[in-house]
């Protein structure tokens, strides 16, 4: 591998990679707008320009410099700081000052870079060019041309990512104007990308227009729940309410991009469908009394015609949780996990990003299954059920009944889940857990890799995290699996499950692990063609 | 005076009126405290409260204060002890206003033949102007007064709070220490006068101003080195008194029983509304009574300097006449002032038709009315109407001395006022030790002097 | 560092003190003497006299608008951002039909909050706030009238010139210094919530 | 929120190729190793039949090479060449770059201005000529010089342009350019 050296730092990178990456991993931020990794490079912006000290000669953009040995640079000299003053002139000749109603600002990479590198006295006397202001281009987006700096980032989005190619830079010169061609529309599924990926205000999000200035916004890791993808996100909340889901660059997972599918999914946190108390009988009831009369009911029926079912929308943790308990406390009855798919409102497939099965930890329950042979598929509970060998079942984040549909007529069931489903509103005792956004876990993803979600928000009534509920579950019965919080309960499923072998929640960090026995899932159905 | 329901209403007429001085004078100190204590501190006082718009310089907030006091809601702790706790206010009030009693304003009043016929009366009738005659009256007046101590003692006990009692403590101690002084400066002015009768202490002041027992109660003046003796011995004795009285009132700078910094309100902090309202009037009433005392005392009672009563009742009318024309130029005066004032910036500043504009011209007629009224006395006095009549020159003789009585007290009591705002508060301990090691002894040797300086005016006068 | 604690030593006459007494007496008297016969007293006689307030006094704070009516303020949250008694809550929103297409929909300052520091006016990029009514008397009956919200902040102004700088010509004839006094309004002086 | 602005009114409404155009673009396509490459001919072709390039134009020259009309529109916008808005019978293009201002461009200009009574960009009411000042023609030696739809007119003065424009209005053909001046010696040629 080159080693290369930034402004002093010997460095020793993989070959061709990018110098804006390679000054990074050295500590070094080379201040970019048109440069972005998951983009092909167009070299148009010039702010990333670089002084080379050894290996060429002159003034360079690093973005187009791939590392190579004896090549050395320096980001911090005077020239290249003048040069940057003079870029950011030029790019803020006609840029409109209005960042007080830009809802960019706060993260706009043109207001940081001013504050570092700009020139502060104007010297402009001419007037603005004009341009469109506030264009409707899409469902979710808002596009003001006077704004943009041409980067070109969203065009390439368009041509390199899904294959669309709307967004153009019109005319010519100063009077150069980004926009789509009159009487088309941004329809494809990935439009918030282009107001994420968008350095400065142009393109802005019509979902999280004018709701928060983001410096208020606290930052949470975790992983979207909307489909097996397992996309990586940040959760953007403040004081108990999210305002907006971010992707999070993964580069094996989902890049740098997320569907809008999923970056509207934290308008389910405050749904109307959401479980918030505990219900026995259908009647309100506190979560104590609800626990100890789910207790009370299992221990009242023949431990055989129990079944418990393991979630596809439940953490790892509480999967495994669950299966101790019935493990531990009724050794008779059975286990399943259900292969079921909710596609919900959704059901949106591409080769992208979305997944056609909408459950976020379908890998995670398999991988159970894989481990406990005993446990049954969805197959086995429905042969179970006709045959009448169930009495009650014990359903985690699940619509078995939704499925069953008649079948499961006479069935007692205990749901725990967040939200409201024909399997919750049929149950005889409903205990409510939390949104993945309120607690910590893991979810395993369509290629097996186990990442973690993180609690942003305190969790809603009287919602418990859904390991909490099986475990409390399991010591109303007599013995729960014993774990104090969420990453006991995953270093005790790691220490028992060969496929987490090993991890803990510091070693998924940010990025998350590949399950120890990689068993692809069968790919989903055929991917439709992306939206055109 | 043979005929008894007429010594009865006489008796009850002279409680009455007795009873009225020192009432009516409370709410002007109260008026006078707060109004003297803002021209001290360069503030203006109180002058919201108005009546159809005239302030009165705030005189109406003190009427207003009266309303407020009584509608209030009297607020009864639960943990007092009850029976002692209402018992306070009442007995500090009723000593306040007993001790009056025996103080006289004025000398006797001779109702001639003509009046007392008009009930059966045979001949003239002496009423003397004090509601009790009392051999001992100086001596009722310390027993009485020192039973003021127990209202403070009862509100600050049966409070039931460690504020009050701290201050009922206090009050208890301040008052026993301070007492043995005051006692032995009356004991010298019992020495000079030769009497502890109030009536006859006031009557042997009449004359000249030196006759006052704070210049030692001299007929004789001259250069005679043993007048300054008397005046040593006189001023020694007043100083000592009232600085006791200071003490028995609990006025500034004795009032530690309240003492705000460090007890909040003291022995009163549970009393509110009328209640509260007793005590207030009981620190003002013993005002009153202890300015009124040392009046009689050292200041001629209710003698007008140069002018007894036998001079009053001979030129009854030249009196009435000086009254009377010397008050019309100063009525003048003060109309003409009341009329300048409408073009202060205040009035500039206020609204049209804001009503407080009627002032100015209230009070030019107020001021006129006054100058008429005394242009009226002087015709009466030139007259020579009054003079010529039996009542009219004891009428005249009455008014003038109770109104000399009256200015002393008034006096009195804004000297304790301007004391007040002048001088901080003791500490206690400063209290104790100015009573009892420098008040005493000096007490003591002012005894003594007087004794030797009585026996040595004796002889002198004898030869 | 300890610095001993100059004590004077009093003087036989001082130590006698009845004539220290006699001096604070004669101090005293000559202040009330003479407050009686000049009454010439400090004490503005306030709710009648006002004092003008000096043009830079920050009091209740006031929205400016725009020659068309509409509050300058683009709900940018600089003021809510920088308040240090975090009293200042906005809601923006969006106006379809206004070129300037953010506004707030409400604007509340929490006047119990608020320290009258000035900083929401220093910060404002858009000379929307501003602290020169010059009017302290900041008062309500409950604490929901404490907050001041958008309509009223908005009313206090009237074509450019603050509210107050009329109600003090009205009552005082002073108008704070800098503000112009030609034109001669008749505001209801009823104690209302209005000033 | 205002929307994007909609194609103008004014457009050709859904227009096709003949069938002589798609062989003249297939013929076309065969000189490009990319379709894309292939757009400024087809581009150029489009604005011959057509006249101007309207969104319709646009929408079809992107379905004949297989773009987003937004491309096609990127690149139209590009060259000032490729009309993007109608124009009058002759398009008139006065060069007013350094070397015909010096030369009295503005002169030139402010003539048929006042013969043809419009302002710059505007089209005589009776559809004839379009009036634009544009910037170098690349013929300075000859300035000042204009150019009507494909042709120079070089070292112009306002009899010449009096003359050239007095025929068109007659419906004369487009005279063959014709230097007034001898491009070397700079004598008269009419003598």
């Amino acid at each position: 591998m080159p080693i290369v050296k930034i402004n002093g730092v010997e460095i020793e990178v993989p070959a061709g990679t990018n110098m804006i990456d390679a000054a990074a991993k050295a500590g070094f931020d080379i201040p970019h707008y048109c440069y972005h990794p998951h983009l092909s490079i167009a070299g148009n912006c010039r702010m990333c320009t670089c002084e080379i000290e050894a290996g060429g000669r002159g003034l360079e953009i690093a973005c187009n410099m791939q590392a190579r040995d004896g090549l050395a640079i320096r980001t911090d000299s005077p020239q290249v700081k003048a040069v940057r003053r003079n870029v950011m002139e030029f790019l803020l000749k006609n840029h409109p000052l209005d960042c007080p109603i830009c809802d960019q600002s706060g993260e706009c990479r043109l207001q940081d870079y001013y504050m570092e590198h700009g020139q502060y006295e104007s010297r402009l006397a001419d007037p603005k060019v004009g341009k469109h202001k506030r264009m409707d281009i899409g469902d979710h987006l808002v596009l003001d041309a006077e704004r943009c700096i041409a980067c070109s980032r969203c065009v390439r989005f368009g041509d390199e990512v899904t294959g669309t190619g709307e967004l153009r830079l019109f005319n010519r010169t100063d009077h150069t104007e980004i926009g789509i061609f009159p009487g088309e529309r941004i329809s494809h599924a990935y439009q918030g990308n282009l107001a994420d990926i968008c350095p400065v205000g142009a393109i802005t999000s019509k979902d999280f227009r004018f709701e928060k200035r983001v410096w208020y916004l606290d930052e949470t890791d975790s992983v979207c729940t909307g489909c097996a993808t397992g996309c990586n996100i940040r959760v953007c909340h403040q004081q108990g309410q999210v305002f907006r889901y971010m992707p999070r660059r993964n580069d094996a997972v989902n890049k740098s991009w997320m569907c809008d599918h999923g970056r509207l999914g934290w308008q389910d946190i405050a749904s109307l469908r959401r479980v918030l108390r505990a219900r026995i009988d259908g009647k309100q009831a506190e979560l104590s009394e609800g626990i100890r009369a789910a207790a009370a009911a299992l221990r009242g029926v023949d431990a055989s015609s129990v079944a418990f079912v393991l979630g596809t929308r439940a953490t790892n943790e509480a999967n495994w949780a669950l299966w101790k308990v019935a493990r531990a406390n009724l050794p008779q009855a059975g286990v399943y996990w259900c292969q079921g798919n909710d596609p919900g409102a959704w059901s949106q497939v591409d080769d992208l990003l979305m997944d056609a099965d909408k459950n976020p930890n379908r890998a995670g329950a398999r991988a159970l299954a894989d481990h406990d042979a005993a446990i049954g598929d969805g197959t086995d509970l429905a042969h179970a059920v006709r045959e009448g060998k169930v009495r009650m079942l014990v359903v985690l984040h699940d619509d078995v009944l939704g499925r069953l549909e008649d079948a499961a007529e006479g069935v007692a069931v205990l749901h725990l889940g967040s939200q409201r489903n024909t399997t919750a509103d049929k149950a005889r005792i409903v205990l409510p857990a939390t949104h993945p956004t309120e607690q910590d876990g893991t979810f395993t993803n369509r290629a097996g890799r186990v990442q973690r979600i993180r609690r942003a928000l305190p969790a809603a009534g009287d919602a418990l995290p859904d390991w909490q509920l099986v475990e409390l579950l399991g010591a109303a019965l007599g013995k729960g699996p014993g774990a104090r919080d969420a990453a006991t309960a995953f270093k005790l499923l790691a220490g028992e499950v060969k496929a987490f072998a090993g991890m803990t929640y510091k070693d998924l960090g940010g990025g998350g692990l590949p399950l120890r026995q990689p068993e692809p899932l069968p790919s989903p159905p055929p991917a439709q063609p992306a939206a055109p | 005076m043979d005929i008894p329901w007429v010594e009865l209403i006489v008796a009850l007429l002279k409680c009455v009126f007795s009873l009225a001085f020192v009432m009516q004078v409370v709410p002007i100190l109260i008026w006078a405290e707060r109004k003297v204590s803002a021209y001290i501190q360069d503030r203006t006082g109180p002058n919201r409260a108005h009546i159809g718009g005239i302030r009165a310089a705030g005189l109406v907030h003190t009427l207003v204060d009266v309303v407020k006091l009584i509608v209030k809601e009297d607020i009864i702790p639960s943990h007092v002890e009850k029976r002692y706790w209402f018992a306070a206010p009442v007995v500090a009030m009723s000593v306040a206003l007993t001790t009056f009693t025996v103080v006289p304003w004025g000398d006797a009043l001779t109702l001639p033949a003509s009046v007392t016929a008009l009930w059966g009366g045979e001949g003239p009738l002496s009423v003397p102007l004090q509601v009790a005659q009392i051999n001992g009256g100086m001596l009722f007046i310390l027993a009485i007064g020192s039973l003021g101590v127990y209202g403070v003692m009862l509100a600050g006990w049966a409070s039931n709070n460690k504020f009050s009692l701290l201050g009922g403590l206090r009050a208890s101690a301040q008052m026993v220490s301070y007492e043995l002084a005051m006692g032995l400066a009356v004991v010298t002015m019992f020495m000079l006068y030769g009497t502890a009768r109030l009536d006859e202490i006031a009557a042997q002041q009449a004359g000249p101003i030196w006759n006052w027992g704070v210049f030692g109660v001299l007929d004789n003046p001259g250069l005679d080195p043993l007048v300054l003796v008397g005046w040593i011995v006189g001023g020694l004795a007043f100083l000592l008194f009232w600085t006791s009285v200071f003490a028995e009132t609990n006025r500034m700078p004795f009032d530690l029983p309240e003492g705000e910094a460090e007890l909040v309100a003291g022995y009163h902090i549970e009393y509110s509304s009328l209640r509260f309202a007793l005590f207030f009037m009981a620190e003002y009433a013993h005002m009153v009574v202890g300015s009124a005392v040392t009046a009689t005392l050292f200041f001629g009672g209710y003698n007008i300097p140069f002018l007894d009563g036998q001079a009053i009742r001979e030129n009854t009318d030249i009196i009435l006449a000086v009254l009377g024309f010397g008050g019309v130029p100063a009525s003048i005066v003060f109309a003409v002032i009341a009329w300048r004032r409408r073009n202060r910036p205040f009035y500039k500043a206020l609204p049209a038709d804001d009503i407080r504009h009627r002032e100015p011209r209230f009070w030019l007629a107020v001021w006129s009315l006054s100058a008429l009224a005394a242009l009226g006395l002087g015709v009466v006095g030139l007259s020579g109407l009054v003079g010529g009549t039996a009542l009219g020159p004891e009428l005249v003789a009455f008014a003038l001395q109770t109104g000399s009585l009256f200015l002393k007290v008034l006096f009195g009591t804004f000297f304790m006022i301007w004391i007040r705002w002048t001088i901080p508060r003791f500490r206690y301990d400063q209290l104790m030790d100015l009573g009892w090691r420098t008040m005493l002894p000096v007490a003591i040797g002012t005894v003594m002097l007087a004794g030797v300086w009585v026996i040595v005016r004796e002889a002198v006068q004898a030869a | 560092m300890t610095v001993p604690a100059l004590r004077h030593e009093r003087t036989f006459v001082e130590r006698l003190y009845l004539p220290e007494i006699v001096k604070g007496l004669y101090i005293t008297l000559r202040h009330a003497l003479k407050n009686l016969f000049e009454q010439d007293l400090p004490t503005i006689e306030y709710p009648d006299v006002r004092k003008p307030m000096p043009e830079r006094y920050k009091g209740a704070h006031r929205l400016t608008t725009r020659p068309d009516g509409k509050v300058k303020c683009v709900a940018c949250m600089c003021c809510a951002q920088v308040c240090p008694a975090k009293c200042i809550t906005i809601q923006a929103g969006e106006d379809p039909n206004d070129p300037i297409e953010k506004y707030p929909v409400e604007f509340q300052i929490d006047m119990l909050r608020c320290i009258y520091c000035g900083y929401c006016v220093e910060a404002c990029p858009k000379d929307a706030i501003r602290m020169d009514t010059g009017i302290y008397e900041i008062n309500a009956f409950t604490r929901q009238d404490m907050v001041h919200n958008k309509a009223y902040m908005t009313d206090l102004m009237d074509g450019h010139k603050p509210l107050a700088e009329t109600f003090y010509r009205q009552q005082a004839g002073s108008a704070p210094k800098g503000y112009d006094t030609d034109e001669q309004r008749v505001l209801p002086v009823d104690g209302s919530r209005g000033l | 929120m205002a929307a994007f602005p909609q194609p103008p009114a004014q457009g050709h409404g859904p227009v096709d190729w003949s069938d002589q155009d798609r062989a003249e673009i297939a013929e076309l396509m065969t000189h490009y190793p990319t379709q894309r490459a292939a757009l400024l001919p087809i581009l150029w072709l489009a604005q011959r039949k057509w006249g101007w390039l309207s969104f319709d134009v646009m929408r079809r020259v992107a379905q004949t090479v297989d773009l987003p009309p937004s491309e096609v529109y990127s690149v139209a916008t590009f060259y000032t060449m490729l009309k993007k808005q109608p124009t009058g019978k002759y398009l008139i293009q006065v060069c007013h770059t350094l070397s015909c201002k010096l030369a009295g461009a503005d002169r030139i200009v402010e003539h048929i201005k006042d013969r043809l009574g419009i302002e710059e960009g505007q089209t005589t009411p009776d559809g004839m000529f379009t009036l634009m000042r544009v910037e170098c023609l690349a013929s300075c030696g000859s300035a000042p010089m204009m150019q009507i739809d494909d042709d120079f007119f070089e070292q112009l003065t306002p009899e010449s342009i009096d003359r050239i424009l007095d025929g068109l209005a007659k419906g004369e053909p487009l005279p063959l350019p014709r230097p007034e001046v001898d491009k070397w010696t700079f004598q008269s040629l009419e003598s």
